[in-house]
């Protein structure tokens, strides 16, 4: 296995990317599911990725019904799913054939030969075998027949034959966990758990386990597969669980909601990659949450925004082509100065896109995108866990300076999980929300009065004596009564900036390297992973590099601009044709220069690597550039519904 | 409507001191007036009672009562409605919107919150214009409307707010005209209907569709083509002069004349607003060979939305509690000394 | 539909080349058959019909369809069709829709385009369900849906899309369902039509929503729970042996027994198809204590939008020159030297 | 008079601000309509700017009801309708009111006694009449009973008392023209076509017209009243009109189409201020031209779309919270790749904001808009007569390019007026549209060729053997089919940028001053007026300043960049908060200052060259900063339909 370094029988390889495929009804995301937990058990710092099928159920066999997960995990930090896999796990022909291209070269296939029968080679668009017709001399093939020893294995407990095969997956698990040294317990307490009601079936499951490691010992003696032991990672000892960023941001809500001691009221319609969201809060509704499912995206953050005039923390969430229906009621949020957060989980577009692909490009839209001028806070997160921390910042700063707050996922982090260090609900500071009881001017009452932070009263319907009238036109300071005098809507324009501009946003650090130097990659959202491996690589080669990675897109941090000036060269990497460089370049006046990638594929490390080296060499390409595409970077999740 | 322990109040408490700014002579200020005059009979609270509105003249409204009043964006009321209607149920809200706000960009909208049956009154001042805009063609304007966008008359096939109402699956649906002296009625009952109550307000924009509904609206002289219904009571109109009576071949409905107000003897129908199938006749009758049918024409209450929301979250949350540390900790959890937690 | 000249075509013609990639066993494969082995009988021409939709599995079907075709954005679809109908009345389109994109974010184009009564086919595949979205219950979901976002059943009231239809002013409305053999002869109908027809089809959305329809739609057994209705026909279903009659007094409609065939003697009323009141009692059926009306519902045409704007523009143009430079000129004009061009 | 120098009595002033001012009833409107028109023929140029009052109808003699109009003229080049006004004619006490803030100091108030009644000085919340109590003795005050000698001048004619009054508004239009030395003839012509139908109502207002202007004659000798001559400016000779924004766009528009050879469709949905265009369009179907009144702004655009796929030039138009609501569709047009000019009469904002003030404060939502990476040409009109090239430019992009085009405008260019020199339609070069007819790769169609502009072939329905199938998800290129893959992603998104980043735009000229030196203004949009004027006296002054004003806003001008980076300073003024300066500043990272104004008036042009000077003396406002704002500017129309 020369040419898969880090495959090396004895050296222990500092990370494995794992890779399991197989058609959408082998289960596949359930074994790397459960692989996760067997490594993060083994204490390996890891990151996940879930390749779903294009269709909701494609037919079996087909190229376009194959349904991979892909894990990367080691004993360093890792923050991104790897770019490409060492191990590829194929159950059936479909499945090698989609996701070959991705594999290492050396790498190594373990393939089902039980499925690689005529008919699934042609479904697969498969001349010959390629298992036998030499095709895949680059790398390093295991090839037996996993069903038919599955079906052996489970025998005692007389399956049916399509229930017999079903515990394929188990098999293969119980090689994965043999390969690196895993402990089955775990496995098994889960699979007593999950079968709780049909013994036979757990039982099944756990044979098919057992004989899929005991094959791997027997085997081990000879040909190519070796046991790999990879070290744990040291980490904060703790609690830990693993997340993904749909529900990191679910789970912040409701933390955020908690710490304004208000109930949320969640407007949503569906649409991917952003339902996840939704589904995730109607199920919390004992956490004083309440989900609507309104009849479109006007109507959602509509009522959301009707919610947040009544007194809750109305909340809305969407997608680009969603977010754009949302424009105008975003404005009337503005100008009535009412508390709402706006979750947009970014997919490739224009229009409908590429809705399952993950990219940055709603930036602009989230910034600018609105009529008049109407200033909003906006928010990314970096990961899954950093989510989490996101969405409460986005509700205390909804509910401290009443005014809608756009956080910005996108579909990698939707569906990406990684370990998270479970937070203690208490270690965070509450921001309670306050509401106007009584007239704040003697026997007046003004609406649009402002406290310190520029912020107005909210005022629940429904409390005596308050009783005022509000909307979407310009507003007279104080008493927002209906104004158009010049010197209104000048006054109102400067006071709504001044009061975003003013949020206080934590100071900029950076998160590696010096804080001046030649060179700095700024990043934001999802492209944290692998910015921060490739930043990490090259100061190991002794680059003078470092990473900035902005969460306050708008108002920016106050030291950003210093920040960045003290830095020869800029390099923005964005999963989109460069919009962030835009706000830094007009903010800062700094030349930061672009490296785009808009594939719908996150980064790969390597690209960015590159993309440094390229400026230390100074040869073309120093001033940043395009990322080369190809068809063979990590998938996106392939769930197509736009 | 929603329940609330009645509060005294007189009309002057429902007065704002802003400047009401429609045309003179435009049937808003009528409705206005029926509006405040109604809420102290029925006992309203201000402090409890928000008017929400679209963009129109009519969606100026709220600006006038001394209420709770959010003057939202073009033809979204119904949606902010069901936001506030579910945050806080207690709360009485009345939408007031247009024809354009409420059948144009709205229509939507209006068709959700009817057919989700959230609990409020909603006020649909039909003036068949765009008054605001200055007077532009509105979908429910006739066809040959003359307007700055149909300059030689529009062709479109004008929409019916109550048949719309009716197939959207409203559960209330009454119908009035701003200087009728039966609208305080009308908007009683819609007041008393618990769930969505729907009122289609015929308004004279005198500036860009003057008098149009003169033939059954006009101050005086148009009572002949009056149907005012009553639940229980027979369909009677030109002064008991004339009834509606069963086709029944047809299975719908014809004018029959009543002689000496002898309306058995006619075979006139009696009105009932629970038969749905009556209130699609009604609301559909061609105006001209049948008057116009006013007041409650359909009345069959169903649950409430917020209500019935209000009892699903009730029921989830039952004996659940919220520990929120417990739910961040759900799931496949492990410590790094590699214990695990709770296997799902 | 739009008159044309017939052209000779098989099913073949009318299939794309692209892999078709809804779920297997999904009800819109049915639909598809149905329709391309319907457009030969027609005598259509593929390079005149255009198949305009939305959003969502069932809007995924234009690119099956060897046509032109449109795949637009969620709920828009009868806005493309209007633009494109008003540009080129002699194109026949076919509007592609599902409960979703037609009755949920897209009810108020529905409504417009029914109201103004373009001339298209309207297709909504009701599966009860969003698909594509992975089963999230929609506006016509039933009460008690279990979905994702309704993990403990779902609480709105049903939209009900020929109810809605018929409120919106359709002409034309007709049902159908994915396997019944008898959807083309519904789609022919439609296609006769002139000005919009609009079809409910349920579809079996076998992966999120499955069978919800079998009472009256399951392949077989289900036959009695069919009314298929044909014009001046007895509304007779269950192999004849019930009929719907006259409720005089409610002036609704009754389920009676018919024996042996003898249906005037059990007051079997016929279906008319230009009844708008029988219609309604029709669409509003509650099924269970009666059966799915099927079949054409209602077709009483009236003139189609695109038609009568291309009237109102020939009227409009008529005898008028397109003088560009007059119309620049036109208005107070002065030369430098000072004197006055045509003072209006 | 000394203290309003441009009235000395002999010197021929360069240029003269004069404002009717009366209650809705009274026709002021008209009177100044007539009196552009009498200036027009006497050969000066000229601005107008008409004052709405706010309510539809409001009630007779309150302060909202006040309707004005200004006209600027002069005998030099007039951009502008005029800072303050020299004349004030106020028909009632509220007119006068509302008015006399914005009147020059020594200014001239020319007043009716005759409605100066008890009860009118009431309703315009004058505690004593301001003509006798001596608060107006900083200007010059001409008052007499106006209504009285109407009354007198029409009695042969047997009018009746509402009636004769009607004719107020000649006799004062008859005052105006003797000041101003005008000929009354034109005026005769048309009242006498006018009241064609009715010859007593034609004489009464001849009558009116010609005693307001005998007054003249014979107060002459005494008191403040001076007759002027304003000589007249040197323009090219021709045939000209006076046109609006709103009327320039549509026939622009209509040009446009003709020039490409198709029948236009406007789908639209009314809305202040674009409502016009609406309008003007319905009445000119002859000229191909199809206007659908849509149920919302989405179906209006939508509809434009389908229009468009059918074969025809869609349009659509709107203001801000409309165009919001189209941003999800621009983008399917954007990934269809369809024609579309969508314009946008810009209003005050955020939300329903200032529907009847002027502003330009939706350019970001213009350029940076739309969810995904969705480029779009975007082109501003900077006067009513320029709005007609815009518009054909417009017409010319979207067909050339198979694009979206945004065309801006705003409220102050769709109401304001100015002569225009008629253009000949010849005198344009036509780009007519072209439609594939025949399958365009042998035996093969590929919606998505490319022609050498980088634009996919139009394609009409209905065309034998060209069926194909499009649509919002990512197109493979060539074919159009569905296509999901990174590559192909990466490339679309490519050739969607370059497409646009390649449209051939005229380069960039200065319209006043050097090409290079101390300050430029760089402005866009309807502040060409206030900038130019201000540069132009700035310059008179020998300031080192030049005007550069923008057109092409999205892509823009190849020579733009090295241009600017021609002078040591760049002041952008925008009634905004500084929009387009982002532009400027991430495109060539010039160091351009905002001036912004945001109290929904155009800049007036002492405020601009306010910031001029303050550069140069180079005090606080070096770095511009933003505009004073006060209630006493030009003040934008009134109707306030939202
Ligand atoms: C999104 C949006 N589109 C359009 C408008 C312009 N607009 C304001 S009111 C109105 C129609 C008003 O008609 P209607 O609802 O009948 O009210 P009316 O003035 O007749 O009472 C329109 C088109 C707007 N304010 N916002
Ligand atoms: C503006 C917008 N909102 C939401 C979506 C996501 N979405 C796509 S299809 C769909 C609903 C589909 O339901 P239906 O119309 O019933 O079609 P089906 O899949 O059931 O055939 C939704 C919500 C979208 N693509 N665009
Ligand atoms: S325009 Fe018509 S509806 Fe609006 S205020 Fe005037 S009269 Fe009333
Ligand atoms: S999800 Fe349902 S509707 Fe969509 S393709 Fe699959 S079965 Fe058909
Ligand atoms: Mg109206
Ligand atoms: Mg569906």
């Amino acid at each position: 296995m020369a040419s898969a370094p880090n495959l090396q029988p004895d050296a222990a390889p500092e990370a494995v990317v794992v890779r399991f495929a197989g058609d959408s009804g082998d289960g596949m995301q359930l074994t790397g599911g459960q692989f996760t937990l067997s490594t993060a058990l083994a204490g390996n710092d890891l990151a996940t990725f879930p390749d779903f099928p294009a269709e909701i159920r494609a037919p079996q066999g087909t190229l376009f019904g194959v349904s991979a997960f892909q894990i990367n995990f080691g004993s360093t930090a890792i923050e991104t799913a790897g770019d490409a896999p060492d191990v590829l796990v194929a159950m059936n022909p479909a499945a090698l054939k989609v996701n070959l291209a991705a594999l290492k070269p050396g790498g190594l296939i373990i393939a089902d030969t039980g499925e690689f029968s005529k008919r699934n080679l042609d479904k697969a668009k498969y001349e010959t075998n390629p298992l036998e017709d030499g095709s895949l001399a680059k790398w390093d093939v295991l090839a037996f027949d996993i069903s038919a020893m599955t079906m052996e294995s489970v025998k005692p407990f007389g399956l049916g034959n399509k229930e017999a095969l079903r515990c394929k997956n188990m098999w293969t698990l119980g090689l994965a966990l043999w390969m690196f040294d895993r402990s089955r317990e775990p496995i098994h307490a889960w699979l007593k758990q999950k079968f709780a009601k049909s013994p036979d079936l757990a039982a099944a499951n756990i044979a098919a386990l057992d004989a899929g490691h005991a094959y791997g010992e027997t085997a081990e003696l000879s040909g190519p597969l070796r046991q790999l032991h990879v070290n744990p990672v040291v980490t904060e000892p703790g609690l830990y669980r693993t997340i993904t960023g749909a529900e990191a941001i679910s789970l912040g809500l409701v933390a955020g909601a908690r710490l304004a001691e208000l109930p949320m009221f969640f407007g949503g319609y569906p649409i991917t990659p952003a339902s996840a969201i939704l589904h995730h809060l109607a199920r919390l509704k004992e956490f004083d949450v309440q989900t609507f499912q309104a009849e479109d995206e006007i109507a959602a953050i509509c009522s959301a925004i009707g919610a947040s005039y009544a007194g809750q923390l109305g909340v809305t969430s969407s997608s680009g082509p969603g977010i754009a229906l949302k424009g105008e009621a975003m404005g009337l949020a503005i100008m009535t100065e009412l508390p709402l957060v706006i979750v947009n989980s970014q997919r490739g577009g224009p229009s409908t896109g590429l809705p399952t692909k993950t990219e940055q490009s709603d930036l602009y839209q989230a910034v600018y995108g609105r009529n008049g001028d109407a200033p909003m806070p906006v928010i990314a997160a970096r990961s899954p866990a950093d989510a989490f921390d996101c969405a409460i910042e986005a509700c205390r700063i909804a509910v401290g300076y009443m005014t809608p707050v756009m956080l910005l996922t996108d579909g990698y982090i939707a569906n990406a999980a990684e370990p998270w260090k479970v937070p203690d609900p208490a270690s965070y500071k509450p921001f309670p929300a306050h509401f106007l009881t009584e007239r704040n001017d003697g026997d007046n009452l003004l609406p649009y009065a402002r406290d310190e932070k520029g912020a107005r009263p909210w005022i629940k319907p429904g409390t005596p004596g308050l009783m005022h009238r509000i909307g979407g036109i310009e507003k007279a300071q104080g008493t927002g009564h209906i104004d158009y005098s010049p010197a209104n809507h000048q006054a109102m324009t400067d006071l709504r900036k001044a009061k975003i501009d003013g949020i206080d946003v934590p100071d900029q650090e950076v998160c590696l390297g010096e804080t001046s130097g030649k060179l700095v990659l700024v990043g934001w959202g999802s492209t944290f992973g692998p910015i921060h491996q490739a930043v990490r690589r090259a100061r190991r080669k002794g680059r003078d590099v470092s990473h900035v990675h902005v969460r306050n897109i708008w108002p920016l941090p106050q030291n950003l601009g210093p920040l960045l000036k003290g830095f020869e060269n800029l390099l923005v990497p964005e999963m989109n044709t460069g919009q962030f460089k835009t706000v830094l370049r007009d903010q800062f006046l700094v030349d930061a220069r672009p490296l785009t990638k808009t594939s719908g594929q996150p980064f790969a490390i390597a690209e960015i690597e590159a993309a440094i080296e390229a400026y230390f060499d100074s040869v073309e390409g120093n001033e940043g550039g395009e990322v080369e595409a190809n068809d063979t970077q990590l998938p996106s999740p392939e769930a197509i519904n736009p | 409507m929603n329940d609330m322990t009645p509060v005294q109040t007189t009309i002057k408490d429902w007065e704002t001191d802003q400047e009401v700014r429609w045309c003179p002579g435009c049937g808003d200020y009528a409705i206005l007036k029926a509006v405040q005059r109604t809420l102290p009979q029925l006992g309203s609270d201000p402090a409890n009672t928000v008017f929400v509105s679209g963009i129109g003249c009519s969606s100026r409204f709220p600006y006038y009562m001394e209420t709770y009043g959010f003057h939202t964006i073009h033809g979204r009321a119904p949606a902010f409605v069901t936001g506030i209607k579910l945050a806080n149920p207690a709360l009485d809200v009345w939408m007031v919107t247009g024809d354009g706000d409420g059948m144009s960009i709205g229509g939507n909208h209006t068709m959700h919150i009817l057919r989700r049956n959230l609990d409020v009154q909603i006020l649909l001042f039909n003036n068949e214009i765009y008054g605001l805009t200055k007077g532009q063609y509105s979908p429910t304007s006739r066809i040959g409307t003359k307007s700055p966008s149909t300059p030689a008359g529009s062709v479109d096939r004008p929409a019916q707010p109550c048949a719309f109402a009716l197939g959207s699956g409203a559960r209330f649906v009454a119908r009035g005209f701003d200087v009728s002296k039966n609208l305080p009625d009308v908007l009683k009952a819609a007041h008393a209907h618990k769930g969505a109550a729907f009122v289609e307000i015929f308004q004279n924009c005198i500036v860009y569709n003057k008098d149009v509904f003169n033939d059954f609206a006009a101050p005086k002289g148009a009572e002949d083509q009056q149907l005012w219904l009553e639940d229980g009571q027979p369909m009677l109109f030109a002064k008991g002069t004339k009834g509606l009576a069963r086709d029944v071949a047809n299975m719908t409905l014809k004018v029959v004349d009543v002689v000496d107000g002898d309306w058995q003897a006619a075979d006139v129908m009696v009105h009932d607003v629970k038969n749905r199938a009556l209130a699609h006749m009604l609301v559909e009758l061609p105006f001209g060979s049948f008057p116009m049918a006013l007041g409650v024409i359909y009345d069959d209450p169903r649950p409430a939305y917020d209500a019935v929301v209000a009892e699903d979250l009730a029921r989830a949350r039952e004996g659940k509690t919220a520990n929120l540390a417990a739910l961040l900790a759900k799931g496949q959890t492990w410590t790094v000394d590699g214990t695990v937690q709770d296997p799902v």
